[in-house]
């Protein structure tokens, strides 16, 4: 459908161009969110277009393919020259494993700025810089250049560190610049790592593919050990992994609705995409040093969030913390270094980018309409707002793991990998999966159910506004579907993750 | 002729002298002299490796080299006092002093 | 046309009317909100599910051919969804059916005063009986756990129909988590045979071990494990100690959800999955053990605390988990002596009471749902006198009682004499069945005897409080007849045509080729076992028992309250303190826990973070001072730079080796 | 045309000291000072639109014979623009700023002579070249930093520059003279090899150390080194705002062309003595100013704080020494002078419309000045080393120069100053984002200011070229791997 089309640029492009216009409305800025939304929904309808004619088992007709010759085959594969000197070149295409995460991106970006409709405070910086945060995630999702990659990994930390700092909650400033600095402290260990690569390889060229191929010889164990652990730690921060997890918390609890949204339902993939596009496929050696060590470090996170989880009262920080949980999974399930354990991984970071986001944007309609999040205050909503409250609780449901929703299918396949890798190590990480219903439901109870609450304003409150309805309900309807077509996204992450698995053989 | 050790611990005593002065005098004109007394503690250096380099190989003739750039410095040691002393007038002006002591307004 | 091809049609027919009824505008609803569309889909599931037990009776299987679609395709492994259609499956459907649309009617009349809720009610009673008969039909353990899994989500919706009282909500979210806890087990077990097998289907998982060309093989401590973890799945839903205390809870939610979920289907759902696993089960005498010991205690246990629980459900509740305890109890003595190539009545006889308990429990609910409705409380030290006002309810119930006390010729009485025999035989072979034995005969003593004292409670005597009551209408009560009839007549289904048993026969090849004992066999047996009257007669000095305690004036039951008794009767009445156990568990010990761990990552983990930041900041405002503003001290300062760094090059380099 | 040729080299020199002659005199006769800038802008545009037209264009080749002292090359061109932008950006940026003072004049006469001094630094080949340019320069600069005669701060800027300043230019001129006295030389490519052969005949090495110390703390002081630091907050906080432009983004450089010179040619041999050093203050310097400016409340402190780390940052090419390394280094110079001297003009701005410059001030500012405002966050995220801007592309350079050291010709421990520096960066993050922090998220007074056209245009400039150079960073590339050749004696250390 694409011949000649620089597809993925565009679509990169688009919310950029969006940004810009967004910000250069001036005086008509209350056309900001219509400007905004059109771009985003450009993308998103430019990404499914891609994902309908993506090919699943990529041959050589397949538009701009590009054979990585075992490391991963590329579609929609462009290339330009950018800083010549220094082998760095813009290089984007998309795999099984890249295209899932970009639907999800122009899905919740999109999805986010409709629940933003009603932002009254400078709305063309926050939809422009919303906007940003897409090119930037985007970017990372399909760039196959470790420069270009991490330019775009870190573009992403400023319109996040805005969108909390000027659109947060009371503890906004400690909360954005912990972020900020975290989060950069821990690119920058990345960098370290992508520059050791590049030397090491010696090949003047920062391709994802060219450094893997001379990484194949050049990368000595020891090499591979530290800058997989550089590498690991870049990417874990961000994952969260414990102990780097603190940033979460407060960025989510004072970040904006839609800032933690993408925060959550985004930033985090990125970590998790980053493991399995650069750490392990070029560490090979170093990833298999480190595999208790990923593998320890995901199940604390497991079992460690979901404790934490229980004794939360803001909800919000709850829903924040359960994230470090669920994502906890991911890593499991690539620490198990099984093709099952890898693709269900994958789908695990798509299902918990749609998941989270019904539950962070939940959050923010609690916040709306009863005016806080606590649940201590909360209580019996569930006879005011009925319509949000069952979203919730399918919102709930779908993030304890519940069949027929989306994260079901990865997490059993992570546990039946990690019982495929470990034994009955299996039953430690299976643990966190009655806490998980247990804080989830126990909120619910406090937040939704029982009798009227006392403590709060109750009078006013009335159900969910459309704009958080429609964005809320679309996110459902798409879990529902992928929980029991699941099928449908596996399709794409399967054959991709096959090709990392033989890679992953030989080089280990 | 007299060894250049001699020079050497002659010019380093002057360096010395010039380096407590700075350290410890409060005037800012005695400062000012005493960083004259350092950068001619380099001249005297100057004069005496270009002499000795001179002796060493008496072949080559002399070696001006030395002698040339101590009058660089002679130069500039004494536009430098000229800076030097319109900024303190000017620093006399504000303050009312030239203590260095005093004139710390700026710091941490 | 064959019908069993279009089995999977039967969870549709709900679910659509669980769609329509979620989703469509108000005004569309029709009757009663959604009753109309509830009575659609049960009925259109109904039909189809008979005209499937029809086929199956006809002797049609639809087991490994089954139509199959791909779920999912992942790492090499092709995971499929498909129908599995048995004798086991069309009893289960049989149960589902009936009881769900008979309850679905009874709805009608039972939630009338709910107004506007009864949306949510329908649709979410529509749900579950659609994923009941997916788990049904399901055909492999990954689908079955995925239906699992959902019928827990809606008894978790259903228990918590009346949110906004606190009672409600904590039990709906107690059912869930512990429930949860079984089917970690369950998930556990199948991921264990997932690795060997490659495969969670029924059609390849039976053939595990069976030395069949290509058949799969799976270690057998690994097999142990995995049975017992899988029966764990069991112990959650169908509420076995210790994951018992969840079903009374649950009786927060309406009567009929406690007569469709609690009693009659839902909870069968452990033994369904007991009794489908018994091809891997019979090879692991290990777990059969187990599941027979748990069973048992599960038997006494909860019928000791139906003893002296006033709240009329809650009684029913204990008593189903007693029948539940009785079923898995028949399953594993009934696996261990298929394990020793006997008889293999206990499956049979576990089956059988399955379907018995499922009608008569249902009908006792629905009664008492019929009560409540009339008298408004659930608290029988409330009641009395009933029978007057409400003769249907009060003739029906009895029939009940009599049929779970085991009465004869009621239904109750065949099945669980079947079980008990089952054990008492498996008492050959190790005599801890025989322990069983007499656990399974005291409790049979101890539910005739609570079951009539919830009966004379209930509607013998005078009233003991103030209430108008009045027999309930008929779309109650049509359906309460319906399962009284049942109650009586279902157990001669052990002799109709070639009797149950040979319907229900084992999946298992020796077993069907070792022939089977005709209806009159049965019969013959039943009567000639003095067991038989051990049991009769147990059951009926327990009725007696009751009618001289609860209908007799004149006995002083404060003896209860004094002494050993005493303590006795507060145990019981506080349920041996097994709830309480777990209340303190829950909210004293793992809640502390989690606010240590919260605790732990504030002031450690990211007061680490904090203080690191602090640190620097301070070292930064220390530093900072050393910037006086006095110049000579900068000076002062090169001159000590200058002096380390000679000191540095001088000393150290060299020293150092660099 | 014997004489042409050596005036040919020093052409660009001839040049600014003619206008700065003649501009003292031209300030009797405009009456709008303004026009003074627009007369020394003349020398320095035509001079950047020479050199670029020779580095980047290729347009013409400046003639590169020379005389004994000076040799032009693409090093000393790529300095020297460094020089002349960020004298561009400065005189811009003065008018408005010193609007109500006398003699504007020889302000500006000052500032092209320190220019001067500063070109003849970079060309210099001879010790004796480069201690006449460093002085021209320093003795410019303390004139400039006391120019506001009427206020104390400035004056007592100047006394503090001025003593320091006389102080280590003694100090530096002792550590030439003892080279010369162990060298017999002061050309700087003659030292090394007569170092080796030792002529004086006496045990050099405690002679050499000392000198090589000295020059250290000499050098150290133009570059804000730690220890040697202390005045530059002083200096940078009382001097006009312009010419603390001036000293940090383009003095400051002055010193790292000597210091390149000096040490990566002159006493390449003897690195292994000095890499630990310079290693270790390399890294003592960027944490020290990272972790004092968190806790600067004066913008212009602050900033003064950051040029030390910055500084920091750059000592790293000495101990790593590669041809690499040293591009690194001279595209951060190149970066830095941009992005400190916008950051400097946008704080001069603040000045010129009275809001002054505590970090105070800057509080609401994105309401009042949203174009001061994103240019400010651009040049801060610029010195944070955010991509896609200039200074992540130069440090990214500067330090990847260091792991490849590290892997490539050893020692290992290179790759150390590479983790401080990054580690630095993310602490340096904290005090810009704060500043960021100020201007969009905290409520300020909501009256809108006016940034005067001139400013515009330098901070414009500036940004510009910031946003350029993170775009387009290749060219900037390969004239500083063109300029980092001129050092032969350097392993090459590309990848």
């Amino acid at each position: 459908m694409f011949e000649n089309i620089p597809i993925i640029s565009i679509i990169i492009l688009l919310p950029l161009i969006g940004a810009i216009a967004t910000f250069s409305l001036g005086r008509y800025e209350k056309y900001a969110k219509w400007v905004a939304f059109s771009f985003s929904l450009a993308a998103l309808v430019l990404s499914l277009l891609v994902a309908v004619d993506f090919m699943v088992e990529p041959d050589g007709s397949a538009t701009g393919y590009h054979e990585g010759n075992g490391f991963f085959d590329f579609q929609y594969y462009e290339e330009y020259s950018w800083i010549q000197s220094l082998g760095i070149r813009y290089i984007v295409g998309l795999d099984g494993i890249g295209l899932p995460m970009f639907l999800l991106t122009t899905l919740l970006t999109t999805l986010s700025i409709v629940f933003s409709w009603d932002t009254k405070q400078r709305p063309k910086e926050y939809f422009g810089l919303m906007l940003i945060l897409e090119v930037g995630v985007l970017g990372v999702f399909s760039t196959l250049d470790y420069f270009v990659f991490y330019v775009f990994w870190e573009i992403v930390l400023i319109p996040m560190y805005f969108l909390i700092g000027v659109w947060g909650g009371p503890r906004k400033d400690y909360a954005a610049i912990k972020f900020f600095i975290y989060t950069h402290i821990a690119s920058l260990a990345m960098l370290i790592a992508i520059m050791a690569m590049y030397f090491q390889a010696g090949v003047n060229s920062f391709g994802m593919e060219d450094i893997w191929r001379a990484g194949l010889s050049e990368f000595g164990r020891t090499f591979q050990i530290i800058a997989f652990a550089a590498t690991f730690f870049g990417f874990g921060v961000k994952l969260p992994m414990v102990p780097f997890h603190t940033w979460l918390p407060d960025a989510h609890v004072e970040a904006p609705t839609a800032g933690s949204v993408l925060l959550a339902g985004l930033l985090l993939k990125m970590g998790g995409y980053g493991i399995i596009r650069v750490s392990m496929p070029t560490l090979p050696a170093g990833a298999d040093a480190m595999q208790l060590v990923m593998a320890a470090i995901a199940i604390a996170s497991i079992l460690y969030g979901a404790m934490v989880c229980l004794a939360q009262r803001d909800l919000k920080k709850m829903v924040a913390y359960s994230s470090i949980s669920h994502m906890g999974f991911v890593l499991l399930g690539y620490a198990t270094f099984t093709q099952l354990g890898i693709v269900a991984g994958v789908f695990q970071m798509f299902a918990h980018g749609l998941v989270t986001a019904v539950l962070f944007m939940m959050c923010g309609v609690v916040q709306h309409h009863a005016g806080t999040r606590m649940i201590p205050s909360l209580g019996g909503l569930s006879k005011k707002m009925p319509n949000a409250a069952t979203m919730m609780t399918i919102g709930f449901l779908a993030s304890l793991g519940l069949p027929g929703l989306v994260s079901f299918a990865a997490e059993f396949m992570v546990f039946a990998s990690v019982y495929q890798t470990w034994g009955l190590w299996l039953l430690l990480p299976m643990i966190a999966v009655a806490i998980t219903a247990g804080y989830y439901l126990w909120a619910l109870q406090r937040s939704m159910f029982g009798p009227m609450t006392d403590k709060i304003d109750t009078s006013h409150i009335h159900d969910i506004d459309w704009f958080e309805g429609v964005p809320v309900g679309t996110l459902i309807a798409v879990i529902a579907i992928f929980g029991v077509f699941p099928l449908v996204i596996f399709q794409y992450i399967d054959p991709a993750v096959r090709i990392v698995q033989v890679l992953f053989a030989g080089g280990g | 002729m007299i060894p250049i050790e001699y020079w050497l611990i002659l010019s380093s005593l002057l360096l010395a002298v010039g380096v407590y002065g700075v350290m410890t005098r409060r005037n800012a004109i005695v400062v000012l002299m005493s960083i004259e007394i350092m950068l001619n503690a380099a001249n005297i250096n100057l004069v005496a490796f270009s002499s000795y380099y001179s002796s060493l190989h008496p072949t080559l003739g002399t070696d001006a080299t030395g002698q040339a750039f101590a009058l660089f410095s002679i130069a500039i040691a004494a536009a430098e006092v000229a800076v030097g002393l319109a900024i303190l007038l000017s620093v006399y002006r504000r303050y009312q002093t030239i203590d260095v002591d005093k004139i710390n307004i700026l710091r941490w | 046309m064959d019908v069993l091809q279009y089995a999977w049609l039967i969870p549709v027919f709900p679910f659509i009317a669980f769609i329509l009824i979620a989703l469509m505008p108000k005004r569309t609803l029709g009757w009663e909100d959604g009753w109309g569309y509830g009575i659609a889909g049960a009925g259109g599931a109904l039909a189809l599910s008979f005209l499937v037990i029809w086929e199956v009776m006809n002797g049609n299987t639809l087991t490994e051919d089954a139509p199959r679609t791909t779920w999912l395709i992942i790492g090499g492994y092709e995971v499929t969804f498909g129908i599995w259609i048995d004798q086991l499956a069309a009893l289960m459907l049989l149960v589902v059916s009936i009881v769900g649309t008979l309850v679905v009617v009874y709805s009608g009349g039972y939630m009338h005063a709910e107004g506007e809720t009864r949306r949510r009610y329908y649709a979410e009673i529509m749900l579950f009986i659609s994923v009941m008969y997916g788990l049904v039909i399901a055909d492999n353990y990954l689908q079955m756990f995925i239906f699992w899994e959902l019928v827990g989500l809606c008894s978790y919706l259903l228990i918590g129909f009346w949110y906004q009282k606190p009672s409600a909500a904590s039990a709906a979210k107690r059912a869930f988590i512990v429930t949860r806890v079984g089917d970690i087990m369950f998930m556990a077990g199948i991921i264990l045979l997932f690795k060997y097998v490659g495969n969670l289907d029924f059609a390849v998982l039976f053939d595990v071990n069976s030395g069949a060309a290509g058949a799969p093989t799976v270690p057998s401590d690994i097999l142990i494990l995995s049975t017992a973890l899988i029966f764990g799945g069991a112990i959650g839903k169908s509420a076995q100690f210790p994951l018992h205390e969840w079903l009374p809870d649950a009786m927060e939610g309406p009567t009929t959800v406690s007569a469709l979920i609690h009693a009659a289907t839902m909870v069968k759902a452990g033994v369904y999955l007991t009794a489908r696993t018994y091809p891997l089960l019979v090879q692991t005498p290990e777990s059969l053990l187990f599941a027979a010991v748990i069973g048992g205690v599960t038997a006494l246990i909860a019928a000791t605390c139906a003893l002296a629980a006033n709240d009329i459900k809650r009684v029913l509740a204990y008593s189903t988990i007693s029948q539940l305890g009785y079923m898995i109890l028949g399953l594993g003595a009934g696996g261990y002596l298929v394990y020793h190539l006997q008889n293999p009545s206990g499956y049979t006889a576990a089956t059988f009471h399955l379907m018995n308990h499922a009608f008569f429990k249902a009908l006792l609910f629905l009664c008492a749902g019929s009560v409540i409705h009339a008298v408004g409380t659930n608290d029988m030290r409330l009641m009395g006198g009933l029978r007057k006002h409400m003769k249907i309810t009060s003739t029906t119930m009895l029939i009940g009682a009599l049929a779970i006390a085991g009465v004869p010729p009621l239904s109750g009485f065949w099945s669980k004499d079947e079980v008990l025999a089952a054990v008492y035989h498996a008492g050959d072979l190790d005599p801890i069945f025989l322990l069983l034995w007499v656990l399974g005969i005291a409790t049979a003593f101890m539910t005739a005897f609570y079951m009539f004292r919830m009966w004379f409670m209930t509607f013998a005597g005078k009233a003991r409080s103030d209430y108008h009551a009045h027999e309930s209408p008929r779309i109650m009560t049509i359906p309460l007849i319906i399962l009284a009839g049942l109650a009586i007549t279902s157990g001669f289904a052990l002799f109709a045509g070639d009797g149950f048993k040979a319907f229900m026969e084992l999946p298992i090849e020796e077993h069907v080729l070792a022939g089977h004992e005709s209806a009159m066999d049965v019969a013959v047996e039943i009567f000639t076992d003095p067991l038989t009257y051990v049991s009769l007669a147990l059951a009926v000095v327990g009725i007696l028992l009751a009618y001289r305690m609860y209908y007799m004036p004149g006995f002083d039951r404060s003896v209860f309250a004094r002494g050993t008794a005493g303590t006795l009767q507060r145990a019981l009445e506080n349920r041996w303190y097994i709830s309480k156990f777990y209340d303190d568990f829950a909210c004293k010990v793992w809640y502390g826990f989690s606010l240590v761990c919260d605790a732990f990552d504030r002031r450690v983990i990211d007061g680490a973070v904090n203080g690191f930041s602090y640190l620097g900041a301070s070292i930064g405002g220390i530093i900072r001072k050393a910037q006086s503003g006095n110049v000579q001290r900068y000076a002062s300062l090169i001159i000590l730079g200058i002096v380390i760094l000679l000191a540095f090059l001088l000393f150290v380099v060299p020293w150092g080796g660099w | 045309m014997a004489v042409w040729n050596y005036l040919e080299s020093l052409m660009p020199q001839l040049v600014l000291i003619v206008f700065a002659l003649v501009l003292p005199a031209l300030d009797y006769l405009f009456k709008d000072k303004r026009v003074l800038a627009l007369v020394s802008l003349v020398p320095l545009v035509s001079l950047v639109i020479l050199l670029v037209g020779w580095l980047f264009l290729d347009v013409w080749a400046m003639s590169t014979s020379m005389i004994d002292l000076i040799e032009v090359n693409a090093f000393s061109g790529l300095f020297m623009l460094v020089f002349l932008f960020v004298g561009i950006v400065v005189v811009l940026g003065s008018p408005e700023f010193i609007r109500t003072d006398r003699n504007q004049g020889e302000y500006y006469s000052l500032i092209l002579l320190a220019i001067t001094g500063m070109t003849i630094v970079a060309e210099s080949t001879d010790l004796i070249a480069l201690f006449v340019g460093l002085e021209i320069a320093g003795i410019s600069s303390f004139a400039l930093s006391g120019f506001r005669k009427t206020e104390k701060r400035s004056a007592e800027a100047a006394t503090k520059y001025f003593i320091i300043g006389g102080f280590s230019s003694a100090l530096t001129l002792f550590a030439i003279t003892l080279i010369y006295g162990i060298a017999g030389t002061t050309r700087i490519v003659g030292i090394e090899p007569i170092l080796a052969g030792n002529p004086a005949g006496i045990d050099a090495e405690p002679m050499l150390i000392l000198a090589s110390v000295l020059l250290m703390a000499g050098l150290g002081f133009k570059i804000a080194m730690v220890p040697f630091h202390m005045w530059a907050p002083d200096v940078y906080e009382g001097a006009p705002t312009p010419i603390s432009g001036l000293l940090a983004a383009a003095s400051k450089k002055m010193g790292f062309a000597a210091l390149f010179k000096i040490f990566l040619i002159g006493m390449i041999l003897t690195k292994t003595d000095w890499e630990v050093a310079i290693a270790a203050l390399a890294i003592i310097t960027m944490t020290v100013g990272n972790l004092i400016a968190v806790s600067q409340t004066n913008i212009k402190r602050m900033l003064a704080y950051s040029s030390i780390a910055q500084a920091g940052y750059i000592l790293i090419v000495l101990p790593v020494g590669t041809q690499y390394a040293l591009a690194g280094g001279l595209l951060h110079i190149l970066t830095h002078a941009f992005m400190k001297s916008g950051a400097f003009m946008v704080v001069a701005a603040m000045g010129a419309i009275a809001i002054g410059e505590r970090l105070d001030g800057f509080k609401g500012l994105s309401k009042r000045s949203p174009f001061l405002a994103l240019t400010m966050t651009l040049f801060l995220l610029s010195l944070a080393g955010i991509p896609p801007l200039a200074g992540f592309a130069s440090k990214f350079v500067l330090f990847s120069s260091s792991v490849y050291a590290s892997i490539d010709p050893g020692p290992s421990w290179l790759v150390w100053l590479a983790v401080a520096g990054v580690l630095n960066s993310a602490l340096s993050l904290y005090y810009y984002a704060r500043v960021i922090k100020y201007m969009y998220m905290e409520k300020g007074p909501e009256t809108t200011v006016k940034v005067p056209p001139i400013l515009t245009v330098a901070i414009l400039f500036a940004v510009v070229m910031v946003v350029g150079i993170g775009l387009f960073p290749d060219p900037f590339v390969e004239a500083c791997r063109t300029a980092a050749e001129a050092f032969a004696g350097l392993p090459s250390g590309w990848p």
